[in-house]
């Protein structure tokens, strides 16, 4: 248990002199993840709504592959976007390996589909309810895709935080596409992993329960915000 | 957007041998006949005789497994905003009675400059004025379906379908919506609708289409449905009698 | 394969990684019936696992870190076991113009001056700890460049490899993962064999008496096969495309130029 | 481009010659991420239902604790599994360090999370439509869990397909419990991390392949089973 | 776990300065009253006056903010199997016909051998027998509302809560179960429904409770109701006008 009250000591000490290198990789994690979760949102929810919405030959494969995908490996995401984006890859001219948006293009690999099968689920689900009602006031499919979204927004945002816990927490990808170069691409967890590598297990859990910390700010600071136009609106 | 056939009628209605089956059981059978005429159709019939089946048929929002049913040489879909439906079970979004509303208003494309006047007259129409802000869910049973009338009657179709429109309201509120749609008829809207209340049919209809078991049984006028039945069917089930093929004890 | 018996052994990945291990294990499983599970981590966990009692023995390569484990009591007992030796690769372009220079020193000093892109492990293990000695043997203060020419990945060997290959830069390697390694791209050997870049590695043996659970006896059976005339051998006799990679040296004064 | 075909034909050699070290690793890996599922489902789904349907003080809070800890960082809940395990900590007598059982504990610790804030937000969807109806019925609160547990019963295969997903893909949790010891607690994901480290890409990206491969396998048989009974219950 | 109040009497009903409020609004405001009568009682009111509330009060589904209601000393609980209540918009289970009949028997424990003779008694009374393997969610809206009778009723409770339970109903169907409520209220059941069918009351209450904006306006034997209502808004209620408050045109 002692190891468990010193990393918390450490924890604390690292946030209370606001030391320098740990803002600079909280903010990295914070502003990739954010924007990861961000692009795989925007084209997750719509497709996830679509396929729960539209019926077309080898939808069931779709799903099927969606779902299987959720369990996508950081590190052979972090592999193929290496070389994708490797000087001698198709996309090596973009120069884009080793930098932040490298690791953003991996985590949204990693995270669309988690969003897109989740989000097919929830959008099923209230179809069920909805679907002969918006039918038959006359709704396109596309404009019954908005609408369901809109009306499950709620769970949805339960939806985008599991997308975000996984960017968020996972180091596989943003290992091999960032490289943890200090000052350029360490993150929270590419830090945890090294400091483990160098059996400094302390700072390790230090990290990580300053991590978890965040990660517990942003959902409850979301759900107060979601909580509160609630309220307003019911 | 709204209206593309305004010129057009929308009768006769043609229904030309009209089969829907699910699951090898036939509910709707060989149904065959045209309406010409634009006062109420109301169309009677045991419960589970395929009185709602027709109604969604008519909608376009079930296609005929053979068959086919047209309004005049149009084959309706159910994005056209020329006829508005009500259905049986209808569900609310979880927003405000007037959110609720306007969705039906964006839905069907019309300019913002012309909703306001829209929604102030379907919800004072409806009585709803009151309960414009409350949110749809919780409102009493007759409050919902009144809402749904609303949300139907606010696009002024040149059609309106209802299943069962005034079985949860109130007398006052049903002889309201019975005065509306008398009158929405009598403004030339076709109205085609469900009733268990055979009061509110003789009041209403002009004709009766009579289903039973998914087949149209009888078509006739409602003084001659009412006064002089062609079939035994018809005649018990005017006298709230048991029908043939009916279980119940 | 749970019933029979087994060690657990804490090493650095140079050792696991190049084939070393896997060549030995078995013909230390032929004679004694004894398997050992090998747990690849950097130098410092390798000796946290040791020290915590999760292993049984370990073998690593930073003399001044296992002098403390001793010191300290989580170890009884270390021997040299064998060496290896470090080199000193990068992009074929060679843009600091390194080429043809025979000294770690002096390559060093080349990359400093055209700040070239170098990768460092910047992890604290052995090869990390191994490289800011040759800076500081240069002559050549980095901190203050990291992040510009001089980078540190804090990743394994095999990670800074491919970071090297992918930024076109130059880097420290162990041999065995130099040579290992399979996805070199543009990279290219330019110094090697420089008596600083010599590298010892040493086998503790976990004290039984912290531990009293550890397999004491089955271990240090390891350990002298290891450092016995036919573990030497098997250790001479691994190569790696024709390399021989590890050179064993126990019971021998340990000639390790670099140690102050 | 290449690397890709490379590998692709790696992954089919090995499937085709039934390489021993491949089906070692892929079953040691199905059979840890199987029961870490199973386990976590069987604490997630209740735990989910129960946090959807029961009101009590502090709820809110532990809702949010929940959605963040979709995001715990695989390597630090290896870290304190490790602790915990490890021969100097508090379960250490054990001996399960570096043991297919620790992998699975860290898994359950990873897993049980999503499984709990997915099931509550399908559960609390489900109880908006059937709460009142179910409470006229007579349903306590415990058999109003259990009935709409069964009534969401496909969503929630969608749930632990989630679950699954991060299971069967993490590659912190595993090695640090389990060692990555070769012929004892060598997964898929571990070994990947290996060749990865070694600059095999092509064997990494084949053994990824392959565990995609099996991920798609298994959902889909599941996906058709749960396809065979909905049809057959309809 | 059945009818643990097998030998009390639930009568009379106490309804005791009951208060229901939500966000500032009254809905239902000071009731108080005793029903003694076995008869069928009746509530009456238009769209939106608390009778679904009043009902939902009366199985124990909501807490008034003030007062109580006790049925004799009994304080409701919607686990109580002594009584059932049809919700005025039921769900029903997506499973079979049986199987939601099945779900409420195994809700409060009756034993497995008694329950094949309560299924097959209740599917029958209802008509539903020939429907028993059809998923609950595709019937027919009059079928489904014979499943949520057959629902309440196969326990053989002492009160059956019944909103509006005719409202979907054919006439035979309507016919049938006023027959059904009349017949298990003849038993000894007491029955407390509401229904916007005046024809239906007429035949069926022994008394009535007019509600109107959350008050009770009158409380009265049927006859006297229908014959002589005390206020001018039973008045207008009966004669199916608007009544003062109401907003609607
Ligand atoms: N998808 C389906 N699968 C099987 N049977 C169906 C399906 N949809 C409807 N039915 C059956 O079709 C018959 C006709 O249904 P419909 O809803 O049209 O009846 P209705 O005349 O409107 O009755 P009610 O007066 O009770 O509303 C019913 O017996 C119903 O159970
Ligand atoms: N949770 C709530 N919040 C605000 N208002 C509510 C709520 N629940 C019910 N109401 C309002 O309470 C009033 C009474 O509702 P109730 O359902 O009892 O009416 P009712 O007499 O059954 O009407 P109907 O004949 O239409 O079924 C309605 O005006 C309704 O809008
Ligand atoms: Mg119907
Ligand atoms: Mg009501």
């Amino acid at each position: 248990m002692n190891d468990f009250s010193q990393a918390f000591f450490k924890a604390i000490q690292l946030i209370a002199r606001l030391d320098p290198y740990l803002l600079e990789i909280v903010s990295l994690s914070l502003r990739v993840s954010f924007t990861a979760v961000l692009i795989a949102s925007l084209i997750g929810l719509p497709s996830g709504a679509a396929l729960a919405l539209y019926k077309f030959y080898g939808r069931g494969f779709i799903v099927a592959l969606l779902n299987a995908f959720m369990g996508l490996p950081p590190v052979v995401v972090g592999l193929v976007v290496y070389l994708m984006l490797s000087r001698s890859g198709p996309l090596g001219v973009l120069g884009l390996l080793f930098t932040p948006t490298a690791m953003i293009v991996a985590q949204v690999c990693l995270v669309t589909p988690i969003i897109a099968a989740l989000a097919r689920q929830t959008i099923m689900d209230a179809n069920l309810e909805y679907h002969e009602q918006l039918r038959a006031l006359g709704a396109t499919s596309l404009r019954m895709m908005k609408t369901l979204l809109w009306e499950t927004r709620y769970s949805l945002l339960t939806v985008t935080f599991a997308g975000f816990g996984r960017a968020i927490a996972e180091v596989g990808a943003v290992l091999i596409t960032g490289g943890n170069i200090n000052h350029s691409t360490r993150v929270m967890t590419t830090a945890i992993a090294l400091e483990t590598r160098k059996g400094n297990i302390e700072l390790a859990l230090a990290l990580g329960m300053i991590l978890i910390t965040i990660s517990l700010i942003v959902t409850t600071v979301v759900m107060s915000v979601r909580h509160a136009a609630y309220q307003y609106y019911n | 957007m709204r209206a593309p056939v305004s010129n057009i009628s929308v009768l006769p209605l043609h229904l030309n041998h009209l089969h829907v089956t699910r699951k090898g059981n036939s509910l709707l059978s060989d149904i065959d006949y045209s309406i010409e005429t634009d006062a109420v159709t109301v169309i009677l019939g045991p419960n589970g005789a395929g009185k709602s089946l027709l109604l969604q048929v008519a909608h376009g929002l079930v296609n005929p497994n053979e068959g086919s049913l047209r309004w005049n040489t149009l084959m309706p879909q159910p994005q056209q905003s020329w006829r508005a439906f009500i259905l049986q079970k209808p569900v609310l979004l979880r927003r405000s009675v007037r959110a609720n509303l306007e969705y039906v208003l964006s839905l069907h494309k019309v300019e913002k400059s012309e909703r306001g006047a829209l929604l102030r007259t379907a919800l004072q129409h409806t009585g709803l004025l009151r309960l414009a802000e409350r949110n749809a869910r919780v409102l009493s049973g007759g409050e919902q379906q009144r809402l749904n009338i609303a949300r139907a009657w606010i696009l002024r179709p040149k059609v309106v379908l209802l299943d069962e429109p005034t079985a949860e309201l109130d007398p006052s509120g049903t002889a309201a919506i019975e005065h509306l749609i008398g009158s929405i008829s009598q403004q030339g809207t076709k109205v085609f609708m469900t009733t268990h209340d055979l009061g509110q049919a003789r009041r209403l209809a002009g004709d009766i289409l009579f289903l039973h078991q998914g087949k149209l049984v009888e078509y006739s006028s409602t003084p001659d449905f009412f006064r002089q039945p062609q079939t035994t069917t018809a005649k018990n089930f005017i006298a709230g009698k048991l029908l043939n093929g009916d279980q119940r004890q | 394969a749970e019933k029979s018996p087994f060690i657990t052994l804490s090493s650095t990945t140079s050792t696991e990684n190049s084939g070393l291990l896997a060549h030995l294990i078995p013909r230390f499983r032929q004679k004694t019936g004894i398997d050992v599970r090998v747990i690849a981590v950097g130098t410092g966990r390798a000796l946290l696992l040791g020290k915590r009692g999760d292993v049984d023995l370990v073998l690593v390569h930073h003399q001044a870190s296992e002098q403390k484990f001793i010191e300290h009591g989580f170890g009884v007992e270390r021997r040299d076991v064998m060496y290896n030796d470090f080199v000193i690769v990068g992009p074929t372009r060679d843009p600091a113009n390194v080429n043809g220079l025979t000294t770690s020193i002096a390559a060093l000093r080349q990359i400093y001056a055209h700040a070239a892109a170098f990768v460092s492990r910047g992890d604290d293990s052995g090869t990390h700890k191994k490289e800011l000695e040759l800076w500081s043997l240069a002559g050549i203060d980095v901190q203050p460049h990291s992040g510009t020419w001089y980078r540190e990945t804090g990743t394994g060997m095999g990670a800074t490899l491919n970071i090297a290959n992918g930024m076109r830069a130059y880097t420290l390697a162990d041999r065995g993962t130099w040579l290992s390694f399979r996805n070199r791209g543009e990279l290219t050997l330019f110094v090697e064999n420089d008596p600083p870049l010599f590298n010892q590695y040493g086998i503790i043996l976990i004290n039984p008496q912290r531990h009293p659970h550890i397999k004491f006896k089955e271990a240090k059976l390891f350990a002298d096969w290891l450092t016995s005339d036919e573990g030497q051998q098997a250790i001479a006799g691994f190569t790696l495309a024709g390399q021989q990679l590890f050179f064993p040296n126990a019971k021998r004064a340990v000639p390790v130029a670099t140690r102050k």
